[in-house]
């Protein structure tokens, strides 16, 4: 049984494990011991916290196998309120510019990278990882879309638009060609110290560092530019996954490798827009084979429960989940539950 | 050897030079109505009388040429000129006159404990309304060493400026050809250039030499390039001189012109400015008063430079075998026909 | 009886009239003879050609009043197919900056607005202009959505995303305080003046006079701040109505006077989204008054018909036509006609 | 009167003139500690052996304090010390040097029939490395106009550093305070800074002084600006100087370093500067031989300015009644004293 729930500083030791594990490794998930227990206390202190309008927020979130005798902690994933609340968010935008001659009578367009500050304004969906043995399972999109489940029910909590960054084209030897032609001659350190830098510290140092003004790609190395939008062979699922959500390919590419940002507005979102909500009762007879799965979670904050289960409506609409389910959730006989059916490329369902 | 401005008459003579430099000498294309227009225009600005309104502001060009006068009377006119050069009263009246600028910007920050100057190329016309010194070319027949006509050429003109001032602004400048590659390809145009113009090298460098540029205004990239972001053989080139321009460059800091951060937008040479005050030529060059006298020795080595002070049109520079003397300079008869001088003309001189 | 179809150059006159008495003068439709005699014989042209991709095409509608004796034309529309087809179409894109300093320990969000060519990729709806007792009519509707009946029928022809640039505010002496911040102090003109060479001429001159660099909001005057993104008061309700159609507030500003941008995706676009084809039928019963208005086009691009007329479908989901409205759209019994129901504010309903 | 290099013992007198001066001065905050780290400082620049490494790269900064060596015996130490000067080595190695430029941009079109030149102010830290003249301060005591006492000030860094010119990079600057209103505020200040500091000026302008920095390169608006969006009240102040720095701008003028478009971020106040080796005090001054004699009447008129040459760290400068003759400076032995030169010894002079 898998089931997603806040991270607790108790989770610390799983975090770690899962940060050193990523491939690559994530700006936003550093394997930095201090840093992560700030990040758990942080979320512990946000879901606690009377929360009117979005903020520094960052809800951690981990995915728990509860198949053994006692449940391990196989996965992690984390909701950022506001991409940019008190740093900016830097990020390059990619622009045509139209350079039109009358005297030689031609028309050129240019792209530029411009360095934009705009999705500071976003809610960022942040530091996803996952075991590898779950890895491509239903506990992939569990743990993914549960933040968005989340989401949809605490909006004020949140932006009016999403996005998430995907990790960019690696070379063979893990080096970014993107940051090799630009990054580098700004930054002067290699790709994963920089990366490492920006996960443990501020970020302000860009604004320290990057000059304001656009990059004519033409400028780029061929290698450079043919990887600006580009998504790191391991997230291309994932981010096949994110469009079948709502997401889309946003002019943003990330600013270090060049990944592109996916990005969708909150209402538009799959799980927030065709989320119900239904009365819990109570009933083990659900066969999983007859029915497509869907996320479910509860209605508490701190309590915050998501799982995979049947969806399985009785005919007045209400959820039939087990006790075990029911259990875990946190939810009683009428009780009403979030409950979001998956479509397509969401046959595989796991025993509940 | 005698310089003087040019004439009507001379016409033939620089379109032969105009073919015989060739593409690389944009201010001089081979096609007769321009160059028979550009010897009006400086007619008129040599003509313009002293204290006349607009002297001190109007642009106008200024172009001499260097005359074989000892070569027999049976040699056609076209055969006698020797080289050419010019001075721009003032650059950018007319069409823009741009410049790249490299402006340098401290890059700080303590986390990356880094701490360094980012070189950036502006577009930038703050030459505008500057002089220029520039169109200098001394035809092969007469570059043997000891005659120093190319340093007549270059150098009469801080003395034509000396005297007449008023026609001058505070600044003069001039501008170097780049460095080229032993395919005689610019590495500068190909990093930068060539991804913005959809025309080759030289065709734009001879748009340019027309005064046909509005194509730069129209297709220049507009934002501020790191020059960090280009090519290290394109690097290499900005602010250095072509191998074959080093004596030219060579005299010009002679006189104190410095390259200030200003290079050519397509080929990236050197601009080398200074004010023109500070000139050496116009600092230590002085009148003195012409004594004419059969016991000069005619014509004697090119020692110092006389010219003349009395009337613009009639200008005259030139070699003379000896140097002043308390305030006079004695003239062979020779020397005095030459000039067009007669005893106690006042005469500008220039001791090397 | 209204009824739109394409502009031909008979039209001249009645489109120097309307060009003459729009409030403001519109930049796209200038009261230039010459400019909208070449703009009737461009949409002729472009309607007879057989486009494949969108490129440099303007479509051009006029609203007929068929209720006296000869009909009289009585309103204008455009849609250009490429809004940047030959040279940019400019914008000021607003953009937020995030400013923070960790020595002062604070943060501040500063407005910018970037010159942009984004929407050059755009298509355009421009050049509306409605005689004055026709305001506020059903008139408006009709002639304003016809284009979108006529692109819904011809998406190959036109963009992924549909703009429209709204007048922005004027004070009562109908000067734009935006422009005299910011235009005039770069273009030397009147308002009205450079309002009118850009309609007349080639744009160009924008890229030639206009700074590449994004202006700060907190530089402008207060006067200039308070109208970025405004509505012309004469254009509130077409805004309005441009919004209940699908499109919504764009960050894309005007250049000249900073009006507002409207922008959506060709396919979320009311008219795209919800037309359906009906197979014609004649009756002459037809009510108006137990239907809801429905806008209905012919399927012919040169004899394009768009006309208002009640949403009357027979059983098998015919479209009841009078014989006079299936005259003038030029569609026979059993022939398909393109409708949109116009949903809420579509009360009034002209007699058909 | 005598010029020397600051010492620990000067502490208190130092603070005495930071008291004095105010927030105006930001060089010299009164901090104690900081001014006793300054001395530090300034001791070991001056005891740095001629021919160290680094002599020719490092940040030095060289202080110096006009002592009134004719009061008499009982006057405490720090009532002595009439004034300071000193000299940075190099500007912007260790904390950023930030400057605006005065960038000129030709904007030229033909159909509006335009072609002007659009100031822009550019951030820029290109004087990195140069050396600056600064912190001259008289106090009101010693201001009688006869005793030339600013002029000493003044001139006798120009002495230091054609004597220890290896220590001195090819440019030397001064920053100028700029044009304030009635009431004390810098009107560019209200018309730019204030937009982007959540500070006042005279804390903004304090900070600077400390060195601390970093603030500037976080808020500073990082796009050039155009000058023409300032308020005419603004633009008024672009390289002009304070009522009272006129004196001090006349001075440095009269040596040779001019206004080369460089404005101080705050108040735009102007940069003046040269080549060190182009100022007149540098060119001019020259190496005679000091003779002891009591003919030589003592004190006599401050008419010409004295130095020593012999050790960096016992540097001493004053008037001196008479000029040199034929390679030789005739020294009255008070005078001999206050220099604390035998005969024999070098001395760099510089007559008027």
């Amino acid at each position: 049984m898998l089931l997603v729930r806040p991270a607790g500083t108790a989770d610390l030791p799983a975090l770690m494990r899962l940060a050193e594990a990523s491939v690559p490794r994530l700006t936003n998930l550093p394997a930095h011991r201090e840093r992560l227990a700030a990040r758990l206390e942080q979320s512990t202190r946000a879901l606690a916290a009377p929360v009117e309008a979005p903020g520094e927020e960052c809800y951690t979130f981990v995915l728990e196998d509860h198949a053994a005798e006692t449940p391990e902690v196989v996965g992690t994933a984390s909701l950022r309120a506001c991409a940019g609340a008190r740093e900016a968010y830097y990020t390059w935008r990619r622009e045509t510019l139209i350079h039109a001659s009358q005297q030689l009578d031609v028309r050129r367009e240019v792209s530029i990278l411009s360095l934009s500050h705009e999705l500071s304004e976003a809610s960022l969906l942040c530091a996803f990882s996952l075991d590898g043995r779950y890895r491509g399972t239903p506990a992939e999109r569990l743990l993914r879309r549960s933040r968005l489940l989340f989401a949809a029910q605490y909006p004020e909590r949140f932006r009016a638009v999403m996005g998430v960054a995907m990790p960019g084209w690696l070379d063979d030897q893990h080096r970014s060609p993107f940051w090799e032609s630009v990054g580098r001659r700004f930054f002067a350190r290699d790709f994963h110290e920089i990366n490492e830098l920006a996960g443990i510290h501020s970020k302000s140092f860009i604004a320290e560092v990057m000059p304001p003004f656009p990059l004519y790609e033409p400028l780029l190395s061929d290698a450079a530019r043919s990887v600006i939008g580009s998504v790191h062979d391991g997230h291309q699922a994932a981010a096949a996954d994110l469009r079948d959500e709502g997401f889309t390919d946003s002019r943003h590419v990330d600013l270090f490798d060049g990944g592109l940002l996916l990005e969708a507005p909150f209402g538009q979102l799959h799980s927030v827009r065709n989320g119900q909500w239904h009365p819990v009762v109570i009933d083990d007879e659900v066969a999983p084979a007859g029915h497509a799965p869907a996320l479910v979670a509860n209605q508490q904050t701190g309590e915050f429960r998501c799982m995979l289960v049947p969806h399985a409506l009785s005919a007045t609409r209400q959820l039939r989940l087990s006790t075990a389910c029911a259990g875990q959730l946190g939810v009683a006989a009428g009780q009403a539950i979030l409950a979001v059916a998956l479509g397509e490329g969401a046959r595989e369902m796991p025993a509940c | 050897m005698l310089m003087r401005p040019i004439e009507f008459d001379d016409l033939e003579a620089l379109q032969a030079i105009a073919v015989e430099t060739g593409v690389g000498f944009t201010s001089l294309p081979d096609n007769r109505d321009f160059l028979a227009a550009r010897i009006d225009e400086t007619r008129r600005a040599f003509e313009m009388p002293d204290g006349a309104p607009g002297l001190a502001t109007d642009p106008a060009n200024y172009f001499f040429v260097l005359e074989d006068d000892e070569l027999s009377a049976g040699v056609p006119r076209a055969e006698r000129i020797a080289g050419c050069c010019a001075i721009e009263a003032r650059v950018g009246l007319d069409v823009p006159f741009y410049n790249y600028r490299v402006g340098r910007l401290a890059q700080s920050s303590r986390l990356l404990d880094l701490h360094r100057i980012v070189d950036t190329l502006f577009l930038s016309s703050d030459h505008t309304g500057d002089a220029e010194v520039c169109s200098l070319y001394l035809r092969p027949q007469w570059r043997e060493k000891g005659a120093r006509n190319g340093t007549l050429l270059s150098r009469m003109r801080w003395l034509f400026m000396a005297s007449w001032r008023e026609r001058f602004p505070d600044r003069v400048l001039a501008e170097m050809r780049g460095r080229f590659d032993d395919q005689g390809r610019s590495p500068f145009w190909e990093s930068l250039g060539r991804h913005f113009f959809p025309i080759d090298f030289r065709h734009a460098d001879r748009l340019t030499g027309l005064g046909q540029k509005s194509f730069i205004g129209e297709l220049m990239p507009r934002y501020p390039i790191c020059t960090a972001l280009l090519p290290e053989s394109a690097r290499a080139c900005i602010g250095q001189v072509h191998e074959q321009t080093r004596p030219a460059l060579a005299m010009l800091n002679a006189q104190g012109l410095r390259f200030e951060g200003y290079i050519d937008i397509f080929d990236a040479g050197p601009t080398v400015e200074a004010y023109l005050d500070d000139v050496r030529a116009v600092r230590h060059s002085r009148e003195v008063e012409a004594v004419i006298s059969e016991r000069a020795e005619a014509p004697g080595v090119p020692r110092v430079l006389a010219s003349t002070t009395r009337a613009c049109a009639t200008f005259r520079a030139c070699w003379v075998g000896r140097g002043p003397d308390e305030g006079r300079l004695m003239l062979h008869p020779d020397e005095a026909r030459r000039l067009g001088v007669s005893a106690g003309e006042r005469l500008r001189v220039l001791a090397d």
